[in-house]
């Protein structure tokens, strides 16, 4: 198949088909993953976005194959290419291999959602930093923490060699987050994975984390995979975005094209329900997606969406609807962009 | 005044002279010979530390046969002892060296520290002669100054030691001292018993307490007593005196390696609440020796492992790491595990003649306090039912693999005073005689059981100790079922010693059981057969009028009992062992007619464990308390064959 | 730190003289005091005591004064001079019987609890980390199969065996000759060919108990982000689980120490009786069935205090080691 | 501006929906500890046993037979060969060869393969109450042929029935556990109960008198208290006593739980409803946190049985406790507490290997089920 991405710059990262199962002892397996495709390209930043559950932090981490031992990535290639060296299938590789754990944290690091049990309790700051660097680089712990209290003053920490010795719940939850980041930087890893660094920050400090995240992008120049379900934040950041529901991608493109002509019901539907600034008279009453998510168990053959979607027609629950791209490199997944529907003109 | 020769004790014996024991080869011969002693001792000798042995002994040491042969020194006897408390053992292995003693067929009272004595023709003064010479184990010598201090100590009101006839208050003792060897004892009324009682293991107190050294812990020889006491931290002379020259209490005899003794072997590690081992080495100044002039003992060293634990002690018997033991681990389960071990742990099996009459024997309650069952457990008849209504050969089978025979509270065949009839009467296992007896007296079978003959229920609580003898429990559980099929409803309440011993005054018990004790010892523990003392349960108040104590519970006795007990109390005054003798068969003789305790069976022969290169061992050894085997059967003369 | 410190202390102090108060009491309890205990004895072993002699002691001993009397001469007295009263059995100050004792049962428990921790924390960690697996059955089942078997029965067999095995009497700490023998390498190598025995006896009984607490300690922590954290630094798994994780679930594994001690005391009294131990266990048993009250009373309220302070001990360690703690954090 | 919040779920819904999951989930938890179901079973086996120990036992723990002490297990064989040699189902055990070596002291039983005693079901017995009250007169199996010795499991030094004994032992043994649990529960679940609900200075308390209790070496406190039961008493008041002097020390373990489970619940939204709705709390605590947490405080209990059963064997061990004639696998197991019964005797043992197998089961048991009881990790 071919990228669906300009071909600016070569991809870091394509993510190809991939298809995650869970299995458990006494029920059929659960498809979490249907079929994603994702590439990213350095420098850029491509926002995954999603209810929870939709399976948007799974893809994440099976690209550094950190699945629970019940997971298992069952179609699909994860192409890693990092600069100058060729390109592994990171789906192929053993979860506790050398060749993953040499990828993992050194040319792909992750942040994750709470910085609080995120970091070990009952270590500090600079050991868990330092660690890695050591890991990775064969410093002497000296040299290491050199780095790491550079590291933390680059991510704004103030008094970073004071703070290097402190343990996390000695610090505010905006320097935790931080320090993640600090971490997660300490190897200057071509890739960058944030899965929901903000959610559990008060609105202030996540606007400064975000700010942060961008500069240091700019600084290394690294990709970044931005998982989150706050459209507010996907504005601000992300340079493409792929809105995933229910294990499926429905829609990816340039932030700007989805976001100002979305072409899948549900994009649509979630643009809908975002509050705009209007005077008092003019506001319209937000729209609700109608029904709930039903779990990944009973999801149809066909279009995830069907059960909630207005438009859902014959096709819809049976056939899974193709990836169809209605512009420069936006792409959506829906069958009233194949099959010329009647309700297709009214929703253009 | 007459000569009052050796014989004594139970059998009955015509008057002989001191020196009979010497054609006996028991009394003073050896004289003008060579000694030797045990080469240990040699070195000591040498440097100066030790005099020669010659010196060491007496004038005319004690000469004794030994067994097979004269041996060889050396070695040293290991043995057991169950936990911290059980200096019984000890007493049995060394401490039974009193002024006299009996001979091995606990026939005869033969000399022993006393070389002689006179007994006067009204009983009431003896005069004792000691070996010229005796030494302490610390070198010091053996005089009647020592004797008259344990006497003076024993009748110290504020010492609350106790040593039967010397602070009797109902036969007051007082000694006089003729010479340094030569002390007589004066009662101020006849006392027959007291050569049998220094004979005994209790003997011993009167010779085990050094003026010297225990002397000054007493005020009266040492002014400072009181303040030694205090500062050494004990509340008053007494107790420090317990402490260090303990005769009052069992548990504090083997723990003041300091005090010196009279005994084969010295205490070198004593048993102290956290000892682990007790360790004796011999007494450089012995006063025994074999035919051939060699100082007793043979055996260098005592060694006796202090274990809580039974199995220990009988894993290491198996094992061989026990050169003599019966105590504790020669029981009846275990015979046939040390039988198959003989191989293995290269020892042997000798025999005991038990001197317990009975291997269970119950005790009704004749003082209850609840008329009704007080008036029932007197009636002859009701405990002639019952001993018809138990099948004790069932019992023999079940419980002791077919040893031992049907047997009453009586004296044993190899007693003088064995009676069969008293023996085996009331034996036989007969339900139909057993309904007669009980109907005869008075009891109502309706129903399943028997019922008081106002038709109340009866049912017998018989109390017993688990943890003194494990067949009890096995025992009752069958004579309950026997009973049981014979209409009597019994109960087994199996308490703890303490209960079982505070329960005594208050009367309320049914029935208690105990091993029957005077089967041999006849005169000197007739506890079941009259109310003689505390031990005898099934008539404790009647006991506690004859004998003064427990006031509070005394009552006065029936005509039979009075009866025994004032022939008991003359046996008690007479000098003559006929005349003693005499007296015991007429109690007999009513008990016989009463028929007070019932017993169950007689037990078979126990056995001892005797490595097989220990020799000069008696086969058969006669098994008391106040006979304390091992020890008349003189362990001084065994030895280890090389 | 300190305040925690203090308050600790505190509450110690306020354990320890509860302890002192229930010991006397418990000993109490039983009817009758030592010296009928005494006569029941001696009368069993075929002997006759004389009445007259056993309530001159009576006196002697002042028993029969009202409890709170009794209670306050002897607490004052250890408070004030150290002084435990008497051993009544054996006419002998406390603290001359006790200490080495004592000092036998700390080192025999304490080598059994280092033999629980070594054999338990891997089985644990194993068991969780391969959570249902085969080796999690085998491990557990090892493990409850210590604690299933009475320990008077394991004992007794391992007696046993010795016997018939290697003809050897398992009993006791030291062989006869190294009884009252100074320390020397010999004499460790006889205790060591001794107290394998009750070592391991003893700690097969608490094992099962570390390996189930490990286990789910870690079961717990293995769920936490920060171990996905630490793999996604790229670190090998082992080295993960046994960083993170495992350091976590150490915690409150350490806490436990303070109730494994009277576990550990308890277990042991039985296994000293059936082995001939010179611990602190039998002579306990005996002086309280001796009623020798004092004794009994002093080796309680001692061993309650050793666990006291061994829970105040794990406390320390856990402030050490968890600096949640140690900074009062959450 | 977050997605989820656009979906309708109302909270209430959510609440109902996972308390039924709760109980699903935990029973498919539980059925995923395979060890734990298989014991569930074999306790389940144990208690019948206990409940119908009359029946079950061919003979009474006393039945005593002079001619077989120390007889040695028949076993059972179910299959023999008539005379024409062709093979027939019927249970049968051997008779014996005895001789008594009157110098050891001992009988030797030799399994006699002539002698066949066959086993019949359902036969008539001595009329018995059976669980103390159903009136019987049959016994599962047995002898017909009076006196014809039946010792499965072989013979005491009474020569009583080591299987009989060891089931009539079971009632006992068994239900001093399950009675002293559930005196145990009360006090927990109450003390905890309150202590976690109502925290502060009460919690304290509770908190310091657990953590005393605890820190008192168990054996010494046992002693203390057996030894102060009244002697006079009957051997089932004893039993009693002792079964609440277990407790006593058990209780704590329990609290500490429910305490546990309280604190973490009292924060719940449900609970909190509940306060708003000016529930009382006698009725938050029975009706809205007990249920939720029923499922902890059956496998804490679980657990805390065989620390009952071992006990019981303890303490008669050190010959406090339960004393013969009662039966129990603990008196059992003292009577067989010698070499003498290791050397000539081992299956003497076998109320050890009972017990065993009943802690073992018991503690899976308990294990799965608190495994069950969150399945997000206790």
């Amino acid at each position: 198949m071919t990228p669906l991405t300009p071909m600016a710059d070569r991809p870091l990262l394509t993510i190809e088909d991939v298809e995650i199962a869970f299995s458990s002892p006494d029920e059929a397996d659960i498809v979490a993953v249907r079929q994603v495709d994702l590439t990213l390209t350095p420098g850029k930043t491509l926002c995954l976005v999603g209810e929870s559950g939709c399976g948007k932090s799974v893809t994440a981490r099976a690209v550094l194959r950190l699945l629970d031992h019940n997971a298992t990535i069952s179609r699909g290639r994860i192409l890693f290419t990092p600069p100058g060296e060729e390109t592994v299938d990171i789906a192929t590789l053993k979860p506790d291999s050398l060749a993953m754990r040499k990828i993992r944290g050194n040319k792909v690091s992750m942040i994750f959602q709470e910085p609080m049990s995120s970091l070990s309790p009952v270590h500090t700051i600079g050991d868990q930093i330092d660690e890695m660097i050591i890991l990775h680089e064969g410093l002497k712990p000296k040299q290491a923490r050199e780095r790491t209290v550079s590291l933390l003053d680059q991510v704004g920490i103030p008094g970073p060699r004071e703070r290097a010795d402190a343990y996390p719940f000695q610090l505010s939850g905006g320097l935790r987050q931080r320090a993640m980041i600090a971490m997660a930087l300490a190897c200057t890893p071509n890739l960058l994975i944030a899965d929901e660094p903000t959610t559990a920050l008060d609105v202030t400090t996540q606007a400064q984390i975000l700010d942060l995240l961008k500069k240091l992008q700019d600084d290394y120049g690294m990709a970044m995979l931005f998982i989150t379900h706050d459209l507010g934040v996907v504005a601000e950041i992300a340079d493409d975005v792929a809105v995933m529901y229910l294990g499926d991608v429905v829609e990816q493109g340039n932030v700007f094209d989805v976001f100002r002509a979305p072409r899948h019901p549900y994009t649509q539907a979630l643009l809908r329900s975002i509050p705009t600034m209007a005077r008092k008279a003019d506001r319209q009453r937000l729209s609700p997606i109608k029904g709930t998510v039903p779990s990944a168990k009973d999801r149809p053959e066909g279009c995830a969406f069907t059960s909630r979607c207005p438009y859902a027609f014959e096709p819809c629950a049976g056939i899974r609807p193709e990836r169809t791209r209605v512009g420069e490199g936006h792409t959506a997944r829906c069958h009233l962009l194949t099959q010329n529907a009647p309700v297709a003109e009214a929703m253009a | 005044m007459m000569k009052q020769g050796l014989r004594s004790g139970p059998r009955a014996g015509h008057l002989v002279t001191a020196t009979f024991a010497a054609i006996l080869g028991l009394g003073t011969s050896a004289l003008a010979q060579e000694y030797s002693q045990a080469p240990m001792l040699d070195d000591l000798v040498a440097s100066g530390e030790l005099p020669p042995v010659e010196e060491r002994l007496p004038a005319n040491p004690l000469v004794v046969e030994p067994v097979e042969s004269v041996g060889q020194y050396g070695g040293t006897w290991r043995s057991g002892l169950r936990g911290g408390g059980d200096n019984a053992w000890i007493g049995r292995t060394i401490a039974y060296d009193g002024l006299v003693r009996y001979d091995r067929n606990w026939d005869q009272i033969i000399p022993n520290i006393a070389e002689s004595w006179e007994v006067s023709d009204d009983a009431r003064s003896y005069t004792f002669e000691l070996r010229e010479g005796l030494k302490w184990n610390n070198g010091e010598p053996f005089t009647t100054e020592d004797i008259a201090f344990a006497i003076e100590l024993m009748q110290d009101e504020a010492y609350p030691g106790s040593a039967g006839f010397i602070d009797n208050p109902q036969n007051p003792v007082s000694i006089e001292i003729e010479d340094e060897n030569t002390f007589t004892l004066v009662f101020e009324q006849p006392n027959g018993t007291v050569l049998d009682e220094l004979a005994s293991v209790n003997g011993i107190t009167i010779v085990s307490l050094n003026k010297n050294y225990c002397g000054q812990f007493y005020p009266k020889y040492n002014p400072d007593a009181e303040a030694l006491a205090t500062e050494m931290g004990f509340e008053g002379w007494a107790l420090l005196m317990e402490n260090k020259c303990a005769w009052a209490i069992e548990q504090e005899r083997w723990a003041n390696p300091d005090l010196p003794m009279m005994n084969a072997w010295m205490l070198t590690e004593p048993l102290t609440g956290d000892a682990t081992r007790v360790v004796f080495e011999r007494n450089p100044y012995y006063f025994k020796v074999d035919p051939e002039g060699n100082q007793y003992p043979y055996i260098d060293r005592l060694e006796m492992r202090v274990s809580e634990s039974l199995e220990e002690l009988t894993l290491m018997a198996l094992n061989g790491e026990i050169d003599f033991q019966d105590r504790h681990i020669a029981t009846t389960i275990n015979r046939p595990l040390f039988f198959d071990g003989q191989e293995q742990g290269d020892y042997r099996l000798g025999s005991n003649v038990l001197s317990n009459s009975n291997t269970l024997l119950i005790q009704l309650n004749f003082n209850h306090v609840d008329e009704a069952k007080r008036e029932l457990f007197q009636n002859k008849d009701f405990r002639i039912g019952l001993s018809h209504a138990i099948d004790r050969q069932e019992i023999i089978d079940v419980v002791f693999t077919g040893q031992g025979e049907p047997f009453q509270v009586a004296p044993r065949p190899e007693s003088p005073f064995y009676d069969e009839e008293l023996a085996k009467q009331y034996t036989e296992y007969d339900p139909e005689l057993a309904a007669e007896y009980l109907e005869k007296a008075g009891l109502v079978r309706n129903g399943e059981f028997y019922t008081m003959p106002d038709g109340s229920p009866l049912t017998i609580t018989i109390d017993t100790i688990a943890a003194f003898r494990a067949e009890w429990v096995d025992m009752l559980e069958l004579i309950q079922l026997q009973l049981a099929a014979a209409g009597i409803n019994v109960e087994i309440n199996t308490i703890d010693r303490t209960l079982f011993y505070d329960k005594r005054p208050l009367g309320e018990y049914d029935a208690q059981v105990w091993q029957g004790d005077g089967g041999l010892d006849v005169i000197q523990e007739p506890r079941y057969y009259f109310p003689a003392n505390g031990e005898s349960v099934w008539a404790f108040r009647w006991q506690a009028w004859y004998n003064g104590t427990t006031p509070e519970v005394a009552e006065e006795p029936v005509d039979w009992a009075k009866e025994q007990m004032d022939l008991y109390t003359q046996l008690r005054q007479e000098g003559d062992p006929e005349a003693r003798a005499a007296l015991m068969k007429q109690i007999l003789a009513i008990t016989k007619e009463q028929f007070p305790v019932i017993g169950v069976s007689m037990p078979g022969p126990g056995y001892y464990i005797a490595k097989n290169n220990l020799r000069n061992v008696a086969d058969n050894m006669l098994h008391g308390w106040l006979f304390p085997t091992p020890a008349p059967y003189d362990p001084f003369q065994w030895y280890f064959e090389q | 730190m300190l305040r925690f410190l203090t308050g600790r202390l505190f509450s110690m102090v306020v354990t320890i003289w509860a302890v002192s108060f229930v010991a006397f009491a418990i000993i109490q309890l039983p009817p009758g005091d030592y010296l009928t205990t005494y006569l029941a004895t001696i009368s069993a072993q075929g002997e006759r005591a004389d009445p007259r002699a056993i309530e001159a002691l009576r006196q002697q001993y002042g028993l029969g004064q009202p409890y709170l009397v009794q209670y306050w001469k002897w607490i004052t007295g250890i408070v004030l001079h150290g002084d435990f009263g008497r051993s009544f059995e054996w006419n002998a100050p406390v603290t001359e019987l006790i200490w080495g004792r004592l000092g036998n049962s700390i080192l025999l428990e304490g080598l059994a609890v280092v033999v629980m921790w070594f054999v338990a924390l891997p089985i644990g960690v194993y068991a969780a980390v391969r959570k249902y697996s085969l080796g999690d059955y085998l491990a557990t089942i090892f493990g409850f199969l210590g604690l299933a078997v009475p320990n008077f029965l394991f004992a007794l067999v391992l007696m046993y065996l010795g016997y018939v095995w290697f003809g050897t009497t398992l009993g006791g700490l030291f062989s006869p000759e190294f009884e009252n023998a100074r320390w020397s390498l010999p004499r460790i190598w006889d205790f060591f060919s001794h107290a394998w025995a009750p070592i391991v006896v003893l700690a097969t009984a608490g094992t099962a108990q570390l390996i189930r607490i490990m286990r789910a300690n870690l079961l717990d922590e293995l769920k936490k982000p920060y171990v996905t954290t630490a793999r996604s630094k790229g670190l090998p798994e082992w080295k993960v689980i046994l960083k993170y994780p495992v350091r976590v679930a150490l915690n409150p594994l350490v806490s436990t120490i303070g109730w494994l001690l009277p576990t550990l005391v308890s277990s042991s009294v039985i296994v000293s009786v059936v082995m001939n131990l010179p611990t602190a266990g039998p002579m306990l048993l005996r002086s309280l069935t001796s009623q020798d009250m004092y004794l009994a009373g002093a080796i309680i309220m001692l061993l309650g205090v050793l666990t006291v302070i061994g829970t105040l001990i794990s406390d320390l360690i856990l402030a050490w080691i968890d600096p949640r703690i140690r900074y009062g954090g959450n | 501006m977050a997605i989820d919040a656009l979906t309708q779920q109302p909270a209430l819904l959510r609440v109902k929906r996972s308390r039924e999951s709760q109980s699903a989930l935990m029973w498919r938890r539980f059925r995923q500890h395979h060890l734990a179901v298989w014991s569930l079973w074999i306790v389940v086996a144990f208690y019948l046993v206990a409940l119908l120990a009359e029946f079950l036992a061919p003979l009474g723990p006393g039945d005593y037979n002079p001619r077989y002490t120390y007889a040695a297990p028949q076993g059972i064989h179910f299959f023999s060969t008539d005379e024409n040699g062709n093979w027939q189902f019927g249970p049968y055990v051997y008779g014996y060869k005895t001789e008594i070596d009157p110098v050891a002291l001992r009988r030797t039983f030799v399994i006699d393969e002539e002698v066949k005693i066959p086993i019949a079901f359902f036969v008539p017995s001595e009329p018995y109450r059976l669980a103390g009250f159903i009136p019987m007169s049959i016994k599962l199996f047995g002898v017909t042929e009076p006196r014809a010795p039946l010792y499965v499991l072989g013979a005491d030094r009474l020569g009583r029935d080591l299987l009989s004994r060891l089931i009539h032992g079971t009632r006992i043994s068994l239900s001093i556990g399950l009675v002293g649990v559930v005196m145990s529960l009360f006090f927990g679940v109450i003390i905890g109960g309150f202590s976690g609900y109502y925290g502060g200075w009460f919690d304290g308390a509770v908190q310091r008198v657990i953590e005393f209790i605890r820190s008192l070496p168990t054996i010494p406190l046992w002693l203390g208290l057996a030894a102060a039961l009244p002697r006079d008493w009957s051997s089932l008041q004893i039993y009693f006593a002792i079964t609440i002097i277990l407790s006593l020390v058990g209780w704590t373990e329990l609290a500490r739980v429910v305490r546990g489970r309280f604190l973490a619940l009292r924060t719940e939204d449900f609970v909190t409803a509940a306060q708003l709705d000016g529930a009382s709390d006698w009725r938050i605590i029975t009706k809205h946190m007990v249920p939720s947490f029923m499922s902890h405080i059956i496998a804490a209990a679980t657990l805390a049985v065989p620390g009952m059963i071992l006990a019981e064997t303890a303490l008669s061990f050190l010959g406090l406790g339960l004393q013969a004639p009662i039966v129990s696998w603990g008196t059992l197991m003292q009577e067989a507490q010698n070499i003498r019964t290791l050397a000539s005797a081992p299956w003497l043992l076998l109320p050890g290997v009972a017990v065993v197998v009943v802690i073992l089961a018991l503690n899976f048991l308990g294990d799965g089920l608190r495994d069950a009881a969150d399945p997000h990790g206790r």
